[in-house]
């Protein structure tokens, strides 16, 4: 039995609608990161599994049960805010017991479970401080705490890092992976940030304007994109998307007469308007005569440090790729580079959907892609 | 023509009968214009006239009440009108004045400071249906009479037998005194001194206020106030109380006022048998003349008082108001014309026999007491504290009594080393 | 953080603030330094000179029990019309604060009462509490006599209160309403996530964090009781009956203005303002402590 | 709103029905007594619905307070107290804001304290300098010897004197120094930031124009609460209108006449013109504040502490 | 001569010290971007060369004239905000006018002006709107448009990209690139992030604690950073810094007794408190029995999707390694390392700086380090 069940999940305010039906089994103990651009529904549909937002249409369970009409307080879930949302009149103490006072647990036994939450993230210290006293780190474990306190079936944190700066970040995002590892609560974790989806998440919900683009895990994600916007949203740089045609003689047609042979993939989309996808990283400079290289123009070039983004045009196309040589490299000179098949994607540019061209996952090939 | 002002502290029916006064002055002469602006009561327009003295802002002639005699007095802010009449060439016969008047605006050498203009004393009204009705005919001379009517006509069914104001301290307390000759302070009254102290919480107003309290709480007497909602003087000329006590002035608008068919007439104050009744203190406002106004305006100011003293003048004003003519020859010269014979004016020389009925005594010839409003505030606040706090007649009128004379002791402090004139 | 981004320019400033200087020392330190002195002398009430007492007219004041029943019917007159309209208006903007459909239309009524002049709100408050007519009236009809603010200085005190409780229902509305509006409303909602009710939270966590502007009113409304109240009382009851509604400041009018006891009422005036200035300044040592949320 | 408890909602708009009723009873009984007829309002107990004549109430409150030259004043009053306020509080607080000099602080509380002791508490005196505005200075002149020294030299003696009493200046002048106007201004001039300043320095322009560029049209809503506040509180001066207008008949406001409304002067209890009378002059305020509800709210809360 | 030359220039506030003496020449037509931590005194840096703020000490000189008495408006600088400060009362017309309008320049003239720079930044759609009616990326323009419009000598800009998403980010710092090198003007661009300021700068002021740091090209600032700071600072992940010491034995010793074999470098710094650092991008991985090769036990990994990032455990000392495998690596598995002596850094830990163990620069080598 899933942890979470979402079945035909709709918002909508007023006469708009925000989430457009979203189906998602989320598993006991599951690490679950909702990721997209902003005001995509992310939050709206955390909130509507923690019950601060009514559900329009569908039904969300938890642990089996329709919680529709079940208030929040009745679901088992704890959440952490973007803002933390803490008590600022309360100490850390109280903030952390008050879901346990309201539940009307005795003192003696609230204040150890207390002081043992506390412990779990270090938090003892600062026990009868007000949050206002606490930099942005411990607030953060604060919230947390009071999450944890309650020992809920659900984790589900709503941005939760998106005020602390980049260091903090990174710190902790590694103290609620420790956390889930420790705990092992089914957690579902809103963001925006692509580094922290990936680093986190069990698996990936990734929306767009309401509707779950692809669900999986990052590395699947990552490697087969189940949509163009997907493809689009995920990596930095982000991967070279050249919108053109197959024609019936195997060449995809783009840019000003840009022409790449392919005959084993336009075999499976002779002439419709697609996108051919590929990674900048996958795209690798090769010497000028080599054959099958795509010949290009050097536009500009990004200094990294570890290694700098060319970004070059083929014939009308804009190609992006990362190279870590040394040479001077100036705007308008040629550039060649080569693709393995493996590598590439292909979009439908109409449903926006992934072209699927081989049946087996990135299987390593060295077949280079030729003009 | 030299413009002038002249504030006073009447309102209503009365200080239209001001304007029209004012009216035929600017029109019975071409030299002066009066400019006569209402400040609705004596108190109100006593503190404006301060204010506006300080102010340098102050009319050239004001209207002070009784009460407000010494603190005008004290000021050294006006002019006596005796010396203001001789300057400007009138020549006035001083001594025609009432002297219960004189005594009252005088200074101890009997010099008159202010100009008598309306002067009235407390009388007491009575509906004649009323009491006819309980087998009452004539005029209640005592208390007693009144009680026993108030009995009467409580039994019969009247609500009010008796409207009383608890703020009415100047008929109930100052003319109840004079006319029984009881001290309103020593010293006579304030006379020899500014040390006096006030005398209101031993002697008869202590038996007085005892036996008020004793009507009231039998509903013979009744409250009756503007707080309350309904002056007694409404009362009476609604016919809803049988009897009150009031001024000689409100005679006019009595008359004016009372509902159709009602009959009413005025007496003196009722005394307590077995003691000797006193002349009243003669109640009202004089006119003061201010300093700080032109020659010219003097010259008005004079000229406009000696209109006010022709006889015709005096005449119509006591006409048209329930105010007394303020000189014997005023009064003579309209008694023999008959004036005081028939209704409506009939029973208004009473208040002539009250305020001369013995000679003045040092208790009858007026209060000389500083800042008096504040006193009489203490005395309303006594009465109403027996009345409606059941506090009890002493420990009231004592508490007043203390405070008064600090009131006195503060006055005489801040006038440190100055006679009275 | 401090602003830093600042003009310089030696005359302009001044030039800026010339006008309104001057106002508030012709207007206000002038007057006051005036009362001072008043306060040490005896003034005549014609202004023909004055005679310096000390602390004569300070004493004579502490020494009159008249004195010391006006500053506790004060304290009673600010205490239950500060208690009361803030009680109410705390009530409504919690329930406004709500949210619920159509509160729209009770905001805006519930502000109305700031808009009337205190003299005006005491003329129709006089005749809704007028014993023989009115609304309050009717009960004397059913027990004659039980009602009457004329003559029974509670009832009048209750009637002065009420309408000025009624009078600053506005002002602590908005003021309230604010206080909770700033309140983020994922507070609310980790309350909710914590299994706090509605009613439980509004004790727990919204009457806490607006403590800051529940004290701010509460002075706020002290300073008013002592001064707003002026314009109520001269119209609805004149400071009677017996003076059971003369507060401190109508008591400055009585005994200044009216009982020409100028050197008494600027005692009572630096009584009132020590008074008032104290009350601000423990005001302005609790606003310090305002409630961060972040 | 999270929890959706039927019970807690109608509890909620139980509670707003009340209020409202208790915020609408004294308009309402005021509306109704004002529209009835002598008979109609003495009766006990009071019909609750209006009745029919409040034109002739209206007409007779009018003749009896003479509103009419009275409602002149009061406009010319509040507009005026209201448009010298928000002139007055947004240069001063530009100044305290904008400028760095030493005193500014300084100048702030001078300004700020007087919100404390407001005018109530010190009538008397204030009355006197009301009949002499110029006094201070006189006795300035005075206490330096200099009245003399020109007396000597020139023979001329100076009499600095400047009376307020019974003029619009007199109601108008002193009401003018806003310690709330500058403050609210000062609240939301802290608001503008640092960047916008250095942003017009780096355009060029110097503070004057700064404050007329930028900075006056930026506080347009600012104004329009500051101008609802200052309306409302300079047409429900009571006391001060009170003290410096002996002559009430020219200078007299509405708010001082109500007491001239209330019944007592002949007897009759004719609470419907008085009543009436109140109406009309609540009137201005209220619509002011009705209309302007948004920014005057907004307004407030800036005001904040 | 230079556009732009610091002078020992100081900033004091009260009784702190913000900028410690600055010393710098920015040559015309350059674009120079200071970085640094947040409150390091960048912005303050170049408040004072805008004239915003008061030089306590040190000369400012812009074309070759003092400019410390001069007022803003008279330097010839034109100044783009971090939260773009644009005039919310006026249209997007009226506030790339402004200047030009306080200038007194004639309204036609004016308008002429204004509708050539909007038009050479894509604005002419929205020129009637309010600043408030535009989404980030067209206010940030305005901004630009209106330093722009003034032709000014310098541009000034203080970190205007910070209020931007990821995305527009990048973009806008195109256009800045477009710009620059089409006006050639002088720019000196504030930024605390490393990869606008490698992307961007011709060259890097880099600034810690009021104190310059470096400066230099950003591949010289990268490869061969003067100081341990500027070596953690820039690059991401952060270089491996190990703590340690040179033994006589040409041996360096660091963590719970972990050994390095470094003659060559042990040479120049025998027995003093040092960092080696070494970037995450050069540590390779190796196979288990490799010669030489660094042991050490992996603590987690960091799915990045085109890479991911090994954190592991050497003698006690954390080493991060960039990793292009697929193999699955789990916490505790025993890990090895080889990293080519010439990716080596060394620093006193004393005195911050670098120390310069060879006399080129950045040659190839493939000589390992063994343990
Ligand atoms: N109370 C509301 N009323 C109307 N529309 C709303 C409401 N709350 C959110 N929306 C709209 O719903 C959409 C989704 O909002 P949501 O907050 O879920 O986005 P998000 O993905 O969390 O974005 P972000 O990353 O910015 O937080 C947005 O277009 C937003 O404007
Ligand atoms: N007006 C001021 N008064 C006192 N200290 C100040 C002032 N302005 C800045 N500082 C201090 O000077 C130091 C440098 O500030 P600055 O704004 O130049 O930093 P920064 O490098 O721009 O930082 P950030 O990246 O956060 O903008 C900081 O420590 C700051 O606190
Ligand atoms: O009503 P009057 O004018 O007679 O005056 C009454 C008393 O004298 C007032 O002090
Ligand atoms: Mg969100
Ligand atoms: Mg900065």
């Amino acid at each position: 039995m899933s942890a979470i069940t979402l079945k035909s999940v709709k918002k909508r305010y007023q006469k708009s609608l925000v989430v457009h039906g979203v189906d998602a089994e989320i598993e006991q103990g599951e690490f679950v990161v909702i990721l997209g651009p902003s005001g995509c529904g992310k939050s709206t549909l955390l909130r509507m599994i923690a019950g601060l937002e009514d559900i329009t249409e569908g039904e969300i369970l938890i642990g089996g049960t329709v919680v529709n009409k079940l208030e929040p307080r009745e679901r088992g879930c704890a959440m952490v805010f973007q803002n933390y949302a803490l008590y600022p009149h309360m100490s850390v103490a109280q903030n952390i017991g008050y879901a346990l006072k309201v539940a009307g647990m005795p003192r003696a036994e609230r204040e150890a479970k207390v002081a043992k939450v506390a412990k779990s993230v270090s938090l003892e210290p600062y026990l009868d401080r007000k949050p206002g006293e606490l930099s942005g780190g411990q607030r953060q474990r604060v919230a947390m705490a009071r999450a944890m306190v309650r020992e809920p079936k659900v984790f589900l944190f709503d941005e939760p890092f998106s005020n602390l700066d980049a260091k903090l970040r990174v710190a902790m995002r590694a103290e609620v992976r420790n956390l889930h590892r420790s705990l092992g609560v089914t957690s579902v974790f809103v963001t925006h940030d692509q580094t922290e989806a990936m680093t986190l998440a069990d698996r990936l919900i990734i929306m767009n304007s309401g509707v779950v683009e692809q669900i999986g895990k990052p590395s699947e994600v990552y490697h087969r994109p189940a949509s163009r916007f997907v493809a689009d949203f995920i990596g930095s740089p982000a991967m070279n998307l050249i919108n053109g045609w197959f024609g019936e003689d195997g060449h995809f047609r783009h840019g000003k007469g840009g022409m790449i042979h392919l005959p084993s993939i336009a075999s499976h989309v002779v002439s419709r308007d697609v996108a051919l996808g590929v990674r900048p990283e996958s795209v690798r400079r090769v010497a000028a005569g080599t054959k099958g290289a795509l010949a290009a123009v050097v536009d500009y070039v990004e200094e990294l440090g570890a290694a700098r983004l060319i970004y070059a045009d083929a014939d009308g196309s804009r190609i992006v790729c990362v190279d870590d040589g040394n040479d001077a490299l100036g705007t308008g000179m040629p550039i060649h580079f080569a693709i393995a098949e493996a590598d590439l994607h292909l979009f439908d540019n109409t449903t926006g959907r992934r072209i699927e061209t081989r049946p087996g996952q990135r299987a390593a090939s060295d077949h280079l892609v030729t003009a | 023509a030299t413009k002038f002002e002249f504030w006073y502290g009447l309102s209503g029916d009365l200080s239209e009968r001001i304007q029209d006064m004012c009216k035929t002055f600017n029109e019975s002469q071409a030299d002066y214009e009066i400019v006569c602006v209402s400040q609705d009561n004596y108190e109100a327009n006593l503190q404006n006239t301060i204010a506006a003295f300080r102010a340098n802002k102050q009319p050239t002639i004001t209207q002070i009440s009784d009460g407000g005699t010494l603190d005008l007095m004290l000021s050294g802010a006006y002019i006596p009108v005796r010396q203001l009449m001789e300057e400007n060439g009138y020549q006035i016969n001083w001594d025609d004045y009432f002297s219960g008047i004189a005594s009252y605006y005088s200074t101890s050498k009997g010099e008159l400071l202010s100009m008598p203009f309306n002067s009235s004393t407390a009388m007491f009204y009575y509906n004649t249906d009323a009491l006819k009705a309980v087998g009452f005919e004539g005029a209640p001379q005592t208390w007693e009479q009144v009680e026993k009517i108030a009995r009467d006509l409580k039994a019969a069914g009247y609500d009010c037998p008796v409207a009383f104001d608890p703020t009415g301290t100047w008929q109930w307390w100052e003319q109840f005194s004079a006319a029984h000759n009881q001290p309103i302070a020593s010293k006579g009254n304030g006379y020899e001194g500014l040390d006096a102290t006030v005398e209101f919480n031993h002697g008869k107003f202590v038996d007085q206020l005892t036996w008020i309290k004793k009507m009231y709480d039998e509903g013979l007497f009744v409250a009756k106030s503007k707080a309350i909602g309904e002056t007694a003087n409404d009362a009476f000329v609604n016919a809803k109380c049988q009897m009150s006590s009031s001024s000689i002035a409100d005679h006019g608008t009595f008359a004016k006022q009372a509902i159709e068919g009602m009959h009413w007439d005025v007496a003196m104050l009722p005394i307590w048998e077995g003691t000797e009744r006193t002349n009243t203190l003669v109640g009202g406002a004089s006119l003061w003349t201010l300093k700080g106004s032109t020659p010219e305006q003097y010259k008005g100011a004079a000229a406009f008082y000696a209109f006010l003293a022709t006889p015709k003048q005096a005449e119509w004003w006591s006409t048209v108001t329930g105010y007394i003519p303020v000189t014997n020859s005023g009064f003579k010269a309209m008694t023999d014309k008959g004036f005081y014979a028939n209704a409506p004016y009939k029973g208004r020389e009473q208040a002539i026999e009250s305020l001369t009925f013995t000679p003045p005594t040092e208790y009858t010839r007026g209060v000389r007491l500083g800042n008096f409003g504040a006193v009489r505030k203490e005395v309303a606040d006594a009465m109403q504290e027996v009345l409606f706090n059941n506090v009890p007649v002493q420990q009231a009128l004592d508490g007043a009594a203390e405070r008064s004379n600090e009131i006195l002791r503060r006055f005489e402090q801040t006038y440190a080393g100055q006679q009275l004139p | 953080m401090e602003r830093r981004a600042f003009y310089r320019n030696g005359t302009l400033p001044w030039l800026l603030l010339a006008p309104q200087l001057l106002l508030v020392l012709v207007f206000f330190y002038w007057p006051t330094s005036q009362a001072l002195y008043w306060a040490f002398t005896l003034e005549q009430a014609w202004g023909g000179g004055n005679t310096w007492v000390g602390f004569a007219n300070f004493l004579a004041i502490f020494r009159d029990s008249q004195y010391w029943a006006t500053v506790g019917r004060s304290a009673f007159y600010a205490i239950c019309a500060t208690g009361l309209s803030m009680a109410i208006a705390l009530m409504l903007a919690m329930f406004v604060d709500r949210a619920l459909k159509g509160t729209r239309i009770f905001q805006s009524v519930f502000v109305w009462p700031y808009a009337i002049a205190a003299p005006a709100a005491g003329v129709a408050f006089r005749f809704i509490f007028s014993p023989e007519a009115g609304l309050i009236g009717s009960i004397n009809d059913i027990w004659p006599g039980i009602w009457s603010p004329a003559t029974n200085g509670w009832h009048a005190l209750g009637m002065v209160i009420v309408c000025h409780a009624w009078l600053g229902i506005g002002y602590n509305f908005i003021f309230f309403l604010a206080a909770l509006q700033m309140i983020p409303k994922s507070i609310s909602e980790a309350g909710a996530m914590d299994g706090a009710r509605p009613f439980q939270r509004m004790l727990d966590l919204q009457l806490p964090l607006i403590a800051p502007t529940v004290f701010f009113l509460m002075i706020m409304n002290l300073i008013s009781s002592f001064t707003d109240s002026f314009g109520l009382i001269d119209t609805m009851t004149e400071g009677g009956p017996i003076g059971a509604t003369e507060v401190m400041v109508y008591n400055i009018y009585i005994d200044g203005f009216k009982g020409l006891d100028y050197s008494g009422a600027a005692a009572q005036s630096i009584v009132l303002m020590v008074l008032v200035i104290a009350l601000t300044f423990v005001q302005f040592r609790w606003v310090e402590k305002r409630v961060h949320y972040s | 709103m999270i929890e959706r408890s039927p019970i807690f909602d109608f509890v909620t708009y139980a509670a707003m029905v009340l209020g409202m009723f208790l915020v609408l009873v004294p308009f309402w009984i005021t509306l109704v007594a004002g529209s009835q007829s002598l008979q109609e309002v003495s009766q006990v107990p009071l019909h609750l619905w209006p009745s029919t004549h409040l034109l002739e109430n209206i007409q007779a409150a009018w003749t009896r307070a003479d509103l009419g030259p009275k409602m002149v004043n009061s406009f010319i009053v509040a507009i005026g107290v209201t448009v010298g306020k928000i002139v007055l509080a947004a240069l001063s607080a530009f100044a305290i804001v904008f400028f760095n000099f030493r005193a500014r602080m300084l100048c702030f509380w001078l300004i700020f304290i007087t919100l404390m002791l407001p005018l109530e508490v010190r009538i008397v005196p204030t009355y006197s300098i009301a009949a002499n505005a110029l006094l201070p200075f006189q006795v300035i002149l005075d206490t330096f010897g200099i009245t003399g020294l020109v007396e000597s030299l020139s023979g001329i003696r100076i009499g600095l004197e400047w009376n307020l009493l019974n003029s619009y200046t007199g109601l108008i002048l002193p009401l003018v120094a806003t310690a709330t106007g500058t403050f609210l201004y000062r609240q939301f001039f802290m608001t503008i930031p640092d960047e916008l300043v250095e942003a017009s320095k780096m355009d060029g322009s110097g503070p004057m124009r700064f404050f007329f560029d930028v900075l006056l049209p930026l506080s347009r809503t600012n104004m329009l609460a500051l101008a609802t506040i200052m309306f409302v509180s300079s047409w429900n001066q009571y006391l001060w209108p009170l003290l410096i207008t002996t002559d009430r008949a020219n200078f007299g406001t509405v708010v001082m006449q109500l007491k001239a409304l209330i019944p007592a002067q002949n007897g009759t209890p004719d609470w419907n013109v008085t009543m009436a009378g109140a109406l009309i002059i609540m009137l201005p305020p209220l619509l002011v504040v009705a209309l302007m509800q948004r920014w005057f709210v907004r307004g407030l809360i800036s005001r904040d502490k």
